[in-house]
């Protein structure tokens, strides 16, 4: 809990340092492309960044406690699948514009129950998510080819696809739901009980036992929002493409790792926040976007994005020394 | 045919915009599917970049979608963005550009599909498709497995990574031509082999141990082929066995050469960019271009290989 | 503090074992063509190139940390030797490429070990970079060796000895020294004491950095001794060859139990976990299931086997967190 | 307080509880009076952790009957137990170091409004309430990562006054506290006490026991072995209910044989950590460093073992300065540290004892490149017996030993590197009574073997009984140097807490 008045922007920005990069990113590219520094680019940004950015939010969570989740990619591509299929389904034929209603939900559903699941074994065997999510990642990547029988499924009905174009004053819908989710997120994160055991969770799991807090179930509802939040990524992406195909979402899982590690979440759990995640989430959406405008090759943008993910690693330890007062260890 | 007139209506009134905006020049920009993938790909991207050199009026932006539809689609958006004159797209996916496309439209702004087709929902709103037919390059490869086996054998299939619409369309044109020409020709099985050549290498292993009799392979391209063929080469077991590509990589050619490998579907990744670069600024300039522009992509086998160059890739 | 006696017959501690013969088992049940010699040989063939990777990061986990930069490394060193073969003749391309790696190796090394940098992000990032400048190097082309059948470059992956496939002797071989090294060698010793507790080891005086260090080396030696084998068998090589392989092997080393957290693990169960990835794979094919089967199946099969090995360790079969 | 005094405020009833293979309590009685700070002592391992686990909800007994107000009931999670009034505070911190100390006042039980909103005013009035009864000079809001050690532990107790308990229970509560926080603590028990709560104390400090408690419970080896009425009892009494035998507590007085000075110290910094040591330690004598924690004992030790850089100052070895810039350079040396938490520090807890204590000369036991398996067990086996460590085999993980056989592994660890020096740092922390008189005596007879020992100790018995001479340190600076034979408690406790230098100021 910071106090506002003592807030001091150097120190802030040592602690994030993720935001003073987004600062630098965001003043370069503005000086160097013509592009870049335009309003209508500000909301291709919050876009193009909300696939990534809705699910780590929730892996942010999911990493506080300690966890992590490999399967997010396979998640999307499956509830991406869902969400298109079921509006075709002849049961919902008569609906018009609402058979999408049942395929959304049905398609967020599936997410829950993925994340759920996941919960469930990590709670109930004790085997660390890193593994589990890893099976899960694989075998819901599977799922997503029995069910799609391989084919990109497309939606017949345009108002599916119109909704990725909506917008609501200046603002694309497809921003507003990420902004919402973020504020959403944020507020259960630092405002509510659900939100501060995730600290105690991942913090002190045995201080979060011995206080009575139940940490499997907690654990596992953290899992079914991730499993939410990347279903409803693929609902939203999904509706950029009017389609859903099996392949959607593969590797996603890095990226929102770097994300969310960009913004400062601890691999070891009991750290992090919104804001951080936030803003790593921006910085790889600005990169990417900065760069395809400045057209940096395909090639280098690997490298880059590689080097500046070691390289805020590298800063980040550097400011946020732990207090191990100099011992070298 | 009134539709197309309207969007190349809409296409002259963006040129003419554009053109007053940016004096002679046009800016066109490309979003490609995975460059890195294989060599025809990046040998697309050089001759894309080498025309448009040689051509001092055209200016192009070339992005690369690393085979990621939202990346594609966040490509397409920046591209939009910048208000290009046209913008060249090679699908990620069929069916999941075609909102992306449509926003492209509806900017005014005109759209050459390059290599595999958009979905038949995104026709009406695109300028041209340039590129090889992939659904007719399977029924080529069909052809000639037909042909070499006399109508008769059983043959196993290695397709590209699952997923993808060149992968499906090869797929989907050779087993509807087979089924149709040969009956007699039977297909033991159909696994992938990713576009890559260890990796059908590996299929073909576990598809040797699995049946005995194996008189063909089809695969999805000739870099897969190869593996195959490198596969039976290692049992012992290539002499006599067919194998028909597509795509015809050097190392597919050279094979052939060798009398190892029977046939493939010759495609020129130069003629594939050269054209989706012409199809554009034809678009731009205003002439009617036919929506579907297909390059030839000929058979090429054993027999007719001295008529072809041996590919750069 | 009372603490619970690992129980259990002595067969439930070896989750992958149990598993590994079911499998066998059901495979031969259910396709003839499974149980033979041949088919044994060229599933071992198959698995070499992940199991000479998984050996290594086998090494780098015991150690404590991950590395997921092993699969574009693999491209790395694929293109380097299979394009300097025809420029400089594979008696140079070898060792230019074996050295080529062992610096990506150091430079994890260096990031991860000596700068105490998160293993996961560092080997993530340079999964990234060494995907680009693969790139940059070959230029998105392929590159193919043209005299497939002259060059002496062939016995790694395409030889024989003792009518045994060199891949298969490669990877015996190795996989024979670094169980050799990891429990009766010093070096060993020390790999397990800094991932078991990396600040008791410092105290014990262990140089730390260095062990560390030098697990990344040995990682990124396996990558390069893969890499030939690879080269040799295909012949050429894509810029993304590698890619996902990281995941292959690291699934690999979980199924041979090696604990994520550092300290404990055995060579030979990931040699283990190996084959039965690709057994696995090998016999979904043979049975005629489609590709994404191995998929489904690997999803239960590591949680599964994994589960009996943690079960095994705390003595019952749940986990007792509320 | 409605409860007659007659009636227990908490009556456990033949306890039995069973793991696999073990039999961690059998049939264990216990009572608490309201108002009464009743001991509970024992052996590691002889059930003292299970028995409070039984009773704060967090293991269910598979017999027996937990009363509480003499109505039986049922706890299945600390929640539970703690709305019976019955609060745990734990041995080792059981707090959540990104959160406010409020936060941890209350986890488990944060106040909410709607929606499972944390209701922040009432949270940070109740804990900031609460926090000034304990008299602590922070703030709920403050995060405990940035609380010093003994405040934490004031957070781990506030917890225990959020509800109105009948019972608290401490868990070795001043393993970590210095003197003068321990009479803080000591206040609040007593506090508490008047107000009719009961108290169960657990310490393996039998000054603490004597001071507070009013009975005292044995248990050994999972049974009840009685209770004693503190006053009419002695230590030795409680011991010998303890460990089962008698136990000499006499300091061995043989006059030291010195030897030469084996390190020297002079002018040694590390700012802020510690400033301008000096001191010398011979062959033959144990050097006892006194001082509160975070006096900078231990940072001196980690320096002279390579593990920090000092900024000035000279080390010395058999006469010749020396720089050490590593463990590895220090104990070639002959310097060796048992540090301070062992098992963070000292113990890979997966591997074997004999892999522990060959640890640090793996390198050397080689026959070719190959660790020598002969070599090690002969070094196994000669501390093993040496140290008389109880272990079942030399395959057995050291993370199942008990405190004071692990303990052992470290010093064997180390003097099978057959050091000039041995530091030891708290060679006793959380170990039972019987471990360590046998570790005093250890030390001692090592000193007489010609080993130049220094053994850090925040505990005064300790130091006194196992010291020639002793160095009291006070915020980084040594006061003042004692010989064993003219020094008193008195102006030791003088001495680290800085009364000599305000007087000197």
């Amino acid at each position: 809990m910071s106090n506002p008045t003592d807030f001091n922007p150097v120190r802030w920005l040592m602690r994030n340092p993720i935001w003073g990069f987004v600062l630098i990113v965001f003043i370069f590219f503005s000086l160097v492309s013509d592009h870049f520094f335009d309003y209508r680019n500000f909301q291709n940004i919050l876009v193009q960044t909300s696939t990534i950015g809705l699910i780590a939010l929730g892996m942010t969570l999911v990493m506080i406690n300690g966890n992590i989740d490999l399967s997010v990619g396979a998640i999307l591509a499956l509830a991406a699948a869902f969400a298109v299929d079921v509006q075709s389904w002849a049961m919902f034929a008569t609906w018009g514009n609402w058979q999408i209603l049942p395929a959304v939900c049905l398609a967020l559903l599936v997410g829950i129950v993925l994340g759920a699941l996941n919960g469930f074994i990590v709670w109930k065997t004790g085997v660390d998510a890193f593994i589990v999510t890893l099976g899960a990642m694989l075998g819901i990547r599977g799922l997503v080819f029995v069910y799609t029988g391989e084919q990109s499924f497309y939606a017949m009905n345009f108002a599916y696809s119109d909704f990725s174009a909506l917008s609501v004053g200046p603002l694309p819908v497809l921003a507003i739901i990420f902004l919402l989710c973020t504020l959403a997120v944020h507020w259960v994160l630092s405002r509510t009980a659900h939100g501060r055991n995730t600290y105690a969770v991942g913090g002190n799991r045995e201080a979060a036992v011995n206080a009575g807090i139940r940490v499997g179930p907690h654990m596992m509802v953290n899992f079914m929002i991730i499993g939410f939040l990347a279903a409803l990524s693929g609902v939203l992406l999904s509706t950029q493409m009017g389609a859903a195909t099996p392949n959607l979402g593969r590797d996603y899982e890095l990226w929102v790792i770097t994300a969310v590690v960009l913004g400062g979440t601890k691999l070891t759990g009991g750290k992090g926040d919104i804001i951080g995640t936030f803003g790593g989430v921006l910085a790889i959406g600005i990169l990417r976007n900065g760069m395809n405008l400045m057209q940096v090759p395909a090639f280098y943008v690997y490298v880059i994005l590689g080097s500046i993910l070691i390289a805020v690693l590298f800063l980040d330890k550097r400011f946020n020394r732990t207090a191990d007062g100099g011992l070298r260890l | 045919m009134t539709k197309t007139m309207r969007i190349l209506l809409a296409s002259c009134g963006t040129l003419a915009l554009a053109s007053a905006a940016t004096a002679d020049t046009v800016r066109i920009g490309i979003t490609q599917n995975n460059v890195g993938i294989d060599s025809y790909q990046t040998t697309y991207e050089r001759a894309f970049i080498a025309a448009a050199e040689a051509n001092p009026d055209v200016e192009v932006i070339v992005l690369d979608a690393g085979g990621d539809v939202a990346r594609q689609i966040s490509q397409m958006q920046d591209l939009i963005q910048q208000q290009v004159d046209a913008i060249i797209i090679w699908p990620t996916d069929g069916q999941a550009l075609v909102p992306a496309v449509r926003n492209a439209h509806r900017a005014e702004i005109p759209v050459v599909v390059t290599n595999s087709n958009i979905a038949e929902a995104g026709m009406e709103f695109i300028a041209a498709f340039s590129g090889p037919n992939n659904v007719q390059q399977g029924i080529y490869s069909a052809e000639m497995m037909c042909d070499a086996l006399d109508g008769e054998g059983q043959i196993v299939q290695i397709t590209g990574m699952p997923g993808y619409t060149t992968a499906i369309e090869r797929q989907q044109g050779f087993d509807e031509r087979l089924a149709e020409l040969c009956p007699g020709v039977t297909q033991l099985d159909i696994q992938p082999g990713d576009w890559n050549r260890e990796r059908a290498q590996r299929t073909m292993e576990t598809f040797l141990t699995r049946f005995d009799q194996i008189d063909g392979v089809y695969s999805g391209d000739d870099n897969m082929g190869v593996g195959a063929l490198n596969a039976a080469l290692a049992a012992g077991r290539a002499e006599g066995m067919v194998f028909i590509g597509a795509t015809n990589f050097a190392v597919g050619y050279d094979a052939m050469a060798r009398g190892e490998y029977w046939g493939s579907v010759y495609q020129s990744p130069v003629d594939d960019a050269e054209a989706a670069l012409q199809t554009a600024l034809d678009v731009l300039a205003g002439e009617d271009v036919p929506k579907l522009n297909y390059f030839d992509t000929p058979k090429i086998t054993q027999d007719n290989m001295d008529e072809f160059d041996r590919p750069v890739f | 503090m009372t603490r619970l006696k690992a129980g259990g017959p002595a067969i439930a501690k070896q989750g992958i074992l149990v598993a590994f013969i079911v499998f066998m088992i059901a495979f031969s049940l259910m396709s003839d063509r499974f149980l033979s010699l041949d088919n044994f040989m060229s599933v071992f063939r198959q698995a070499a190139i992940i199991g000479v990777m998984a050996l290594g990061v086998t090494i780098v986990v015991i150690g404590g940390n991950l590395d997921l930069s092993v699969g574009s490394m693999l491209s790395f060193a694929t293109v380097l030797v299979v394009d300097l073969h025809d420029k400089i003749g594979p008696e140079l391309a070898i060792p230019v490429m074996v050295l080529a790696t062992l610096c990506l190796g150091a430079i994890n090394g260096f990031l991860i070990g000596i700068l105490r940098l998160n293993s996961l992000i560092v080997t993530l990032g340079m999964l990234s970079a060494i995907q680009g400048l693969v790139l940059i190097y070959s230029g998105g082309q392929n590159v193919d060796i043209a005299d497939q059948s002259g060059t002496w470059f062939a016995i790694f992956g395409r030889g024989a000895m003792f009518g045994i496939a060199t891949p298969i002797i490669i990877f015996g071989t190795m996989a024979l020294v670094f169980h050799i090294i990891m429990t009766t060698m010093p070096f060993g010793r020390k790999v397990y004491a800094v991932g078991g507790n990396p600040t008791a080891s410092v105290f014990s005086g262990i140089p730390r950095s260095r062990v560390v260090f030098t697990t990344y080396l040995i990682s990124a030696l396996c990558v390069a001794v893969a890499a030939m084998i690879l080269g040799s068998r295909v012949m050429g090589s894509q810029n993304n060859v590698g890619q996902g392989y990281e995941l292959q092997v690291l699934a690999a080393v979980i199924l041979g139990g090696t604990s994520l957290l550092g300290g404990a693990g055995s060579i030979l169960k990931t040699v283990l976990g190996v084959l039965m990835l690709a057994f696995i794979q090998n016999g979904l094919i043979l049975m005629g299931q489609p590709y994404y089967t191995q998929w489904l199946v690997t999803w239960v099969v590591i949680i599964v086997a994994v589960w009996l090995d943690v079960a095994a360790k705390r003595g019952r079969l749940f986990s007792p967190i509320a | 307080m409605t409860d007659t005094p007659q009636q227990p405020a908490l009556r456990l009833q033949g306890i039995v509880k069973t793991f696999p293979g073990v039999r961690a309590l059998d049939g264990v009685d216990f009572e608490v009076m309201p108002g009464e700070v009743h001991a509970l002592l024992g052996e590691n391992g002889a059930g003292k952790s299970t028995l409070m686990k039984v009773l704060a909800g967090m293991y269910q007994p598979d017999e027996g009957q937990i009363m509480i107000a003499e109505r039986p009931v049922r706890m299945t999670t600390p929640i539970e137990a703690k709305a019976q009034g019955v609060v745990l505070i734990h041995q080792e911190l059981s707090l959540v170091p990104e959160m406010s100390a409020a936060e941890n006042i209350y986890l488990g039980e944060l106040p909410l409004k709607s929606l499972g909103r944390v209701d922040w005013t009432t949270l940070f009035d109740r804990s900031n309430a609460i926090l000034k009864r304990l008299n602590c000079k922070f703030r709920g809001e403050v995060t405990v990562a940035n609380l010093s050690i003994a405040n934490q532990q004031m957070v781990e107790i506030a917890r225990a006054l959020t509800v109105d308990a009948r019972v608290v229970v401490f868990d070795e509560p001043t393993a970590s506290l210095t003197d003068s926080e321990k009479v803080v603590l000591f206040d609040i028990i007593n506090d508490l006490k008047a107000r009719g709560v009961g108290i169960v104390y657990i310490s393996h400090r039998m000054d603490e026991i004597f001071t507070l408690s009013d009975r005292i419970t044995v248990l050994r080896d999972g049974a009840y072995r009685g209770t004693l009425t503190t006053a009419d009892t002695n230590e030795d009494e409680v011991t010998r209910l303890m460990i089962g035998r008698s136990l000499d507590l006499s300091r061995d007085v043989n006059p030291p044989k010195l030897g030469d000075t084996v390190l020297e110290v002079r002018g040694l910094s590390c700012a802020p950590l510690f400033e301008n040591v000096s001191f010398a330690v011979r062959a033959g004598e144990v050097l006892g460093f006194y001082g509160l924690v975070g006096a900078g004992r231990t940072e001196i030790a980690e320096t002279l073992f390579g593990l920090r850089s000092p900024d000035s100052g000279e080390i010395l070895v058999d006469g010749a300065p020396v720089q050490i810039s590593s463990p590895q350079s220090a104990i070639s040396l002959g310097i060796s540290l048992v540090p301070e938490n062992r098992k963070e520090q000292g113990l890979v807890l997966q591997m074997s004892c004999r892999d522990n204590i060959t640890l640090p000369q793996v390198q050397d036991l080689t026959s070719g490149p190959f660790v020598s398996s002969g070599a090690e067990m002969e070094i196994y086996e000669q501390y093993r017996e040496k140290l008389e460590i109880k272990s079942p085999s030399w395959r057995q993980t050291v993370g199942v030993l008990s405190g004071g056989n692990q303990q052992k592994i470290v010093i064997g660890k180390w003097l099978s590197m057959k050091p000039r020096v041995l530091i030891v740092d708290e060679p006793t922390r959380g170990i039972d009574v019987g471990s360590k008189s046998e570790i005093h005596n250890l030390l001692r007879e090592l000193a007489a073997q010609g080993y130049a020992v220094i053994v850090i100790s925040s505990e005064m018995p300790e130091v006194l009984r196992v010291s020639d001479r002793i160095v009291a340190m006070y915020h980084g600076r040594i006061m003042r140097e004692f010989s064993a034979d003219d020094v008193t408690e008195d102006s030791l406790v003088q001495a680290i807490s800085g009364i000599r230098a305000e007087n000197a100021a």
